[in-house]
């Protein structure tokens, strides 16, 4: 009679585990009394590489810190949570960290659309929250508790023009815009920009995340024959506009954005297409600033590779709470106040120079160019009247 | 008397494939009239063509000497027209009760009002169960069709039929596929229905059988009319003969 | 586990619930595939954000108009259904899913890539409404659209549509009109789908075109067919499984994605009448009829 | 106006590989095979990793064939054939678990990150006609008509095509006629994971790229082809192919502006399903 238990009656018993487990959940012990810090991340989906470069960035960052003794002798624990590229579980997991785990502040490695939704929860919750490198303009309209690391796409949209303009001094342009948010407000910057230093745009053509072909819309602009090409691109799909260009014989001057400031990603895929093409970022990887080239080494250290933007702006995001929690301690309002008062701290990614009101960060946008397959300085553009959103 | 259901001069092609060409023919009231034809002769697509499921390309449909032709399947249904198919097609998840219930509620059924979302459809069950008695189904009224024998399938299709109140009967080949002790009681069936008072028409490949049910034959082939005339005339009609020896 | 937590999880069941509760009137009840039934719940959420933002109305009156908004554009899939039908209809339903995903995405009336934002939780006697009361009125909505579509299945209605679903020629044959139900069914299951887009918004504040993808349809689909497709408790419990799922696989982080797939395969390959549907042996288990009958349904 | 006509060109044969395998799965078993692109992404890992290994594009090439044969196999013996006589729906969310697994499994093993699958041909473009065409392309093009005339070959002029084509026609009739249908649907299988596995190598070498998430689009696109083609009709397929690829290409090269790629896809097949609502090469039914 035995044989009535089979693989059905299993799993069954199988979910009702995990459905316990996830009930009851690991509840920590109250001895040891870390100071609690969350990250959310897509760690699967179809941005988990991001997700994946943002979270090693910050495990390294804590235990570093944690060697040397935590927060005035408090350790740091770092709950990493997923939102799966997701705005609903991302509100889910904001909740989760803010209420289960009692997080004292939270962390953005993540998109622009998650990371909206969860700002919410963090503004309401009155919990500070630092975003790494979602640029959507919205993010910290949610109020003061929220804080963003990186420039936003509208302002690095018009270093880029600015920098097509007045640095590269090309006349003609065409566009290649990522139809999402991050192209979206990238475009609009360049654009502004650049046609307000007379440059003109013969083109712009929308693409879809994920888009392969670029062959047609790359032949159209070769007859248009403009003098520089500008993309708002993802890592991979950037690689595949400068290889299906380079394919074509297209010799134009490329530039992309931060979407690009990806070693495996872009540098990897593009090989020698990429040669030559600027892009808009904060991370300068000739940077003679102590942080940043101790970062650079530890992360290829201890991964084994070059790390790219995403992780580096998260690894800043976190890097800034803890500076702040070390100045003035957990509490929530004295964190956002060392937050505003925030002026000339040097991070990976550069010095920010100043909040504005609204939590926006205010800090040069870097020149980075491709010289043997390897990102290089090139320029930065440090115009405060470009660069206050 | 005029005839129930008057077909004239009906044809309907398939790309390029003439399946009726100019077919007349008259129900009269409280008949069994029987269509006969070798295989391919169009008799399921004058069925299909009369019942609405069809347009014809020309031709008229006189239901009551009302002009039907061309009407949507379900309005030509409402007005009075029961059909069965050929191969069976029950409601197959769904009870006996339910089954015969759709089409006894298709005065209900008619549209979006009020009385749709009423329930009530258990005030009905004695309906139900006096039209499955007809065809000797009553025991059955909560199994589904695919539990039952085809033979089953069958006349709870007729019985669905028959819960339209119609005035008409088509039943496509409905003893096909059935044996000798399945059918005898079914062809009791049909004839207590036209007893009843029902005008029936029927597609029937089993000759003795149809010889002893009908009261007419209609003989098609190659999509047109042969002739139609009494069983023992049909029988020794030399166009009948050759058509189903040629075939 | 925090109260704001559960609430979250709890309203998002809740409009997955309404989701896959009318999408069964569609594919359950009507037998009619629908592999887009995401596109709208999207309707139903961007016309009560632009209603409410734009117009200023408030969020009781955006409500029913958005499901209208939701249910005319769903009869009009309806009247798509009568010509193309069965796989044929299910891939069409994906490009039409696509197809509004993309008047969204690429319109700046509907705010583009950008989304709408600032969508405000509604208010009841001008007081703003509570996470936990808006979660109750969630439930109160599930409510209703559970009694909706039970009194369907016991009406004249359902049997139409049920027959339908069994055999559209036989449906014709026995007066019905095929047509004027599938639409019917299309417009109420949509129009319900809309008022759960209308929950969603007003509960995210925020929705981006990404919301309402095809992986979403998917998803809802997934729900009603792991619960039981055709029956009313299948699809409430599916989206309470499915909703519930990837929070309840949390403790398996890196392997949360493999395990959800895999439970898919496994429920589909074993289960295939879904976990609570009909002959599922949970349903047997509880009610006392013990595994040994599982024997007939035949491994 | 040439280059546009070959870009079109070379991405509707890509198209076709994968989509004459999920109009084979969809003749036979009536399953609408979402798992198709999983397969797809599969051969392009094993294909990369045997490349790493031999640095035989055939080599690699073989593998990724012979691995992806294995994986569809297992799939139709132990997912699909059980779940023949349940509701179309339930293979079909069968199918997309089976996706989500995959995908995620690729996740796992291969690590989130791009990796780049660079394969030297013996040149590296050709121009003519004011139109370049690179080494890849010319393989793919070379590759496609290979595949699709050995597929044309096998299901023509072989026993097992001629039982193959007897079972798409009617499974119940072929079944009474003899035909072994068990061999039939592994034999349709293995064809059409082999066909996808090698679709999976030559995108990414194409792309120069492979990653988990590649099959996400290939998923669902191929569906707008497939039922634009008459679902089950292999020349259908082709031409449907052909005409996605084209459509796709000269819109996106004329009025790049008014909507994404797959929706170009998804508007050309809604708008010739209404006219046509069996496909272009489907029988009416």
């Amino acid at each position: 009679m035995m044989k009535g238990i089979g693989t059905k009656e299993l799993i069954v018993v199988w979910i009702a585990a995990v459905m316990v487990a996830g009930i009851g959940g690991p509840s920590s012990p109250a001895a040891a009394q870390p100071i609690k810090i969350g990250l959310m991340a897509p760690l699967t989906g179809p941005a988990a590489a991001d997700g994946l470069s943002a979270k090693q960035s910050c495990e390294m960052l804590v235990e570093q810190v944690n060697a040397a003794g935590g927060i005035n002798g408090r350790k740091i624990e770092l709950i990493v949570y997923d939102d799966q590229f997701d705005s609903k579980q991302a509100v889910t997991v904001a909740q989760k960290m803010i209420e289960g785990d009692k997080v004292v502040a939270g962390v953005s490695g993540s998109y622009s659309f998650t990371t909206r939704a969860a700002a919410q929860v963090f503004q309401e919750e009155k919990i500070p929250f630092s975003v790494g490198y979602a640029l959507h303009p919205a993010i910290t309209e949610g109020g003061k508790y929220v804080f963003r690391v990186t420039v936003l796409g509208h302002v690095q949209g018009r270093a880029g023009g600015y920098a097509a303009g007045n640095l590269l001094k090309v006349k003609t342009v065409s566009m290649l815009i990522q139809d999402n948010d991050f192209g979206q407000s990238l475009a609009s910057g360049f654009r502004e920009q650049a046609e307000g230093l007379g440059v003109k745009v013969l083109s712009a053509d929308k693409f879809k995340m994920g888009e392969k072909e670029f062959s047609p819309v790359l032949t159209k602009i070769k007859q248009l024959n403009p003098d520089l090409i500008y993309n708002t691109a993802y890592p991979i799909d950037g690689a595949l506009i400068l290889k299906q260009a380079a394919d074509l014989g297209i010799k134009t001057q490329q530039m992309g954005s931060e979407g690009l400031d990806s070693t495996k990603g872009f540098l990897d895929v593009a090989g020698k297409a990429a040669e030559g093409i600027i892009i808009t970022t904060n991370l300068d990887r000739d940077s003679k600033a102590e942080i940043t080239r101790k970062y650079l080494d530890e992360y290829q250290k201890k991964y084994g590779f070059a790390p790219d933007m995403t992780g580096a702006s998260t690894y800043d995001a976190l890097l800034m709470v803890i500076d702040a929690i070390k100045k003035v301690g957990t509490d929530a309002d004295k964190i956002v106040d060392a937050f505003r008062a925030m002026k000339g701290w040097q991070g990976v990614t550069g010095q920010i120079q100043a909040f504005t009101p609204q939590g926006e960060v205010i800090k040069n946008v870097e020149l980075q160019v491709v010289r043997s397959n390897v990102f290089r300085h090139f320029g930065v553009v440090s115009d405060l009247k470009l660069l206050t959103p | 008397m005029p005839p129930i259901l008057r077909v004239e001069n009906v044809a309907k092609s398939f790309g390029g494939v003439q399946a009726l060409r100019k077919v007349s023919l008259q129900l009269m009231p409280n008949e069994i009239l029987g269509l006969i034809g070798p295989n391919g002769a169009g008799k399921t697509t004058f069925f299909n063509t009369v019942c609405g499921v069809f347009r014809p390309d020309e031709g008229r449909v006189f239901l009551e000497e009302r002009d039907v032709t061309g009407w949507p399947a379900h309005r030509i249904a409402r007005m009075g027209i029961g059909r069965t198919f050929q191969i069976v097609k029950p409601f197959r998840n769904i009870s006996l009760e339910r089954n015969v219930l759709v089409a006894l509620g298709h005065d209900r059924i008619s549209g979006w009002r009020p009385s749709m979302l009423g329930t009530g459809l258990k005030a009905h069950r004695d309906e139900v169960r006096r039209l499955l008695r007809l065809v000797g189904l009553e025991e059955f009224i909560d199994q589904t069709p695919t539990t039952l024998p085809l033979g089953h399938q069958k006349r709870m299709e007729i019985s669905r039929a028959l819960a339209l109140r119609p005035k008409v009967l088509m039943l496509d080949e409905p003893f096909a596929g059935l044996s000798e002790e399945d059918i005898v009681p079914l062809a009791g069936v049909i004839k207590n229905l036209q007893r009843e008072g029902l005008s029936i028409l029927l597609i029937e490949h089993n000759i003795p059988h149809v010889m002893e049910l009908c009261s007419r034959l209609a003989v098609l082939n190659f999509g047109e009319n042969l002739c139609d005339g009494p069983p023992e005339i049909i029988r020794r009609d030399p166009r009948v003969i050759t058509a189903y020896l040629g075939s | 586990m925090g109260l704001g937590y559960l609430t979250t999880i709890g309203t998002l069941v809740c409009i997955y619930a309404i989701l896959a509760i009318s999408l069964n009137i569609i594919s359950g009840y009507a037998g009619q595939a629908s592999l887009g039934h995401a596109a709208f719940f999207g309707i139903g959420a961007y016309a009560s954000a632009l209603l409410t933002l734009k117009l200023g109305i408030g969020f009781w009156v955006a409500a029913p108009l958005a499901m209208m908004a939701a249910g005319a554009i769903g009869a009009v899939v309806g009247v798509i259904s009568l010509r193309i039908k069965g796989d044929f209809l299910a891939v069409t339903t994906i490009g039409i899913n696509f197809v509004i995903v993309t008047v969204f995405e690429y319109s700046d009336f509907f705010g583009g890539a950008y989304g709408i934002m600032g969508i405000q939780y509604p208010t009841l006697f001008g007081v703003k409404i509570s996470k936990g009361y808006y979660l109750l009125m969630c439930l109160g909505f599930v409510g209703l659209c559970a009694l909706f579509s039970l009194l369907v299945s016991k009406s004249w209605l359902g049997l139409a549509l049920e027959a339908i679903r069994e055999n559209e020629a036989a449906a014709e044959a026995s007066g019905i009109n095929c047509a004027k139900f599938k639409i019917i069914a299309f417009a109420f299951g949509c129009a319900w789908a809309g008022l759960a887009g209308v929950l969603f918004a007003h509960f995210m504040r925020f929705i981006t075109p990404n919301d309402f993808a095809f992986p979403i349809s998917i998803t809802i689909v997934a729900m009603m067919v792991v619960g039981g497709i055709g029956t009313l408790r299948g699809p409430i419990l599916g989206a309470l499984l499915m909703a519930a799922l990837p929070e309840l696989l949390r403790p398996l982080a890196n392997y949360r994605l493999l395990f959800y797939g895999g439970l898919i395969v496994l429920m589909t390959r074993f289960q295939p009448q879904g976990l609570f549907g009909d002959k599922a042996f949970i349903l047997r288990m509880l009610l006392g009829r013990g595994p040994r009958s599982m024997r007939h349904s035949g491994d | 106006m040439v280059q546009q006509f070959l870009n079109g060109i070379i991405t509707g044969s890509l198209y076709a590989l994968i989509a004459v395998g999920l109009t084979m799965v969809y003749g036979i078993l009536r399953i609408l095979h979402i798992a198709h692109a999983a397969v797809f992404v599969g051969g392009a890992y094993i294909g990369l990793v045997a490349y790493t290994f031999t640095g035989s594009l055939v080599l690699a090439l073989i593998a990724a064939a012979a691995g992806c044969s294995v994986l569809g196999y297992l799939i139709q013996r132990y997912l699909y054939t059980p779940m023949l006589t349940e509701e179309r729906i339930v293979p079909l969310i069968a199918s997309v678990g089976l996706f989500i697994l995959c995908e995620d499994l690729f996740r796992l093993l291969g690590g989130p990150y791009i990796r780049a699958f660079k394969v030297d041909l013996w040149f590296e473009k050709i121009a003519f006609l004011e139109a370049v065409v690179t080494a890849h392309q010319v393989l793919i093009l070379i590759t496609t008509a290979v595949c699709l005339l050995v597929v044309y070959a096998v299901i023509s002029k072989t026993k097992l095509g001629l039982a193959w084509q007897a079972t798409a026609q009617d499974m119940d009739t072929a079944r009474a006629m003899g035909v072994n249908i068990r061999q039939v649907v592994t034999f349709n299988f293995i064809i059409a994971s082999s066909i996808a596995a090698i679709a999976g190598v030559m995108t990414a070498i194409n792309y120069n790229s492979v990653l988990p998430t590649m099959g996400s689009v290939i998923s669902y696109k191929m569906f707008a082809i497939v039922v634009l083609g008459g679902m089950g009709s292999i020349p259908g397929t082709v031409v449907a192919s052909l005409i996605i690829g084209m459509s796709e290409t000269f819109m996106s090269a004329y009025f790049g502006f008014i909507m994404p790629r797959d929706a170009i896809a998804f508007t050309a097949m809604i708008l010739i399903l209404i006219v046509r609502p069996q496909g272009l090469f489907g029988r009416a039914r």
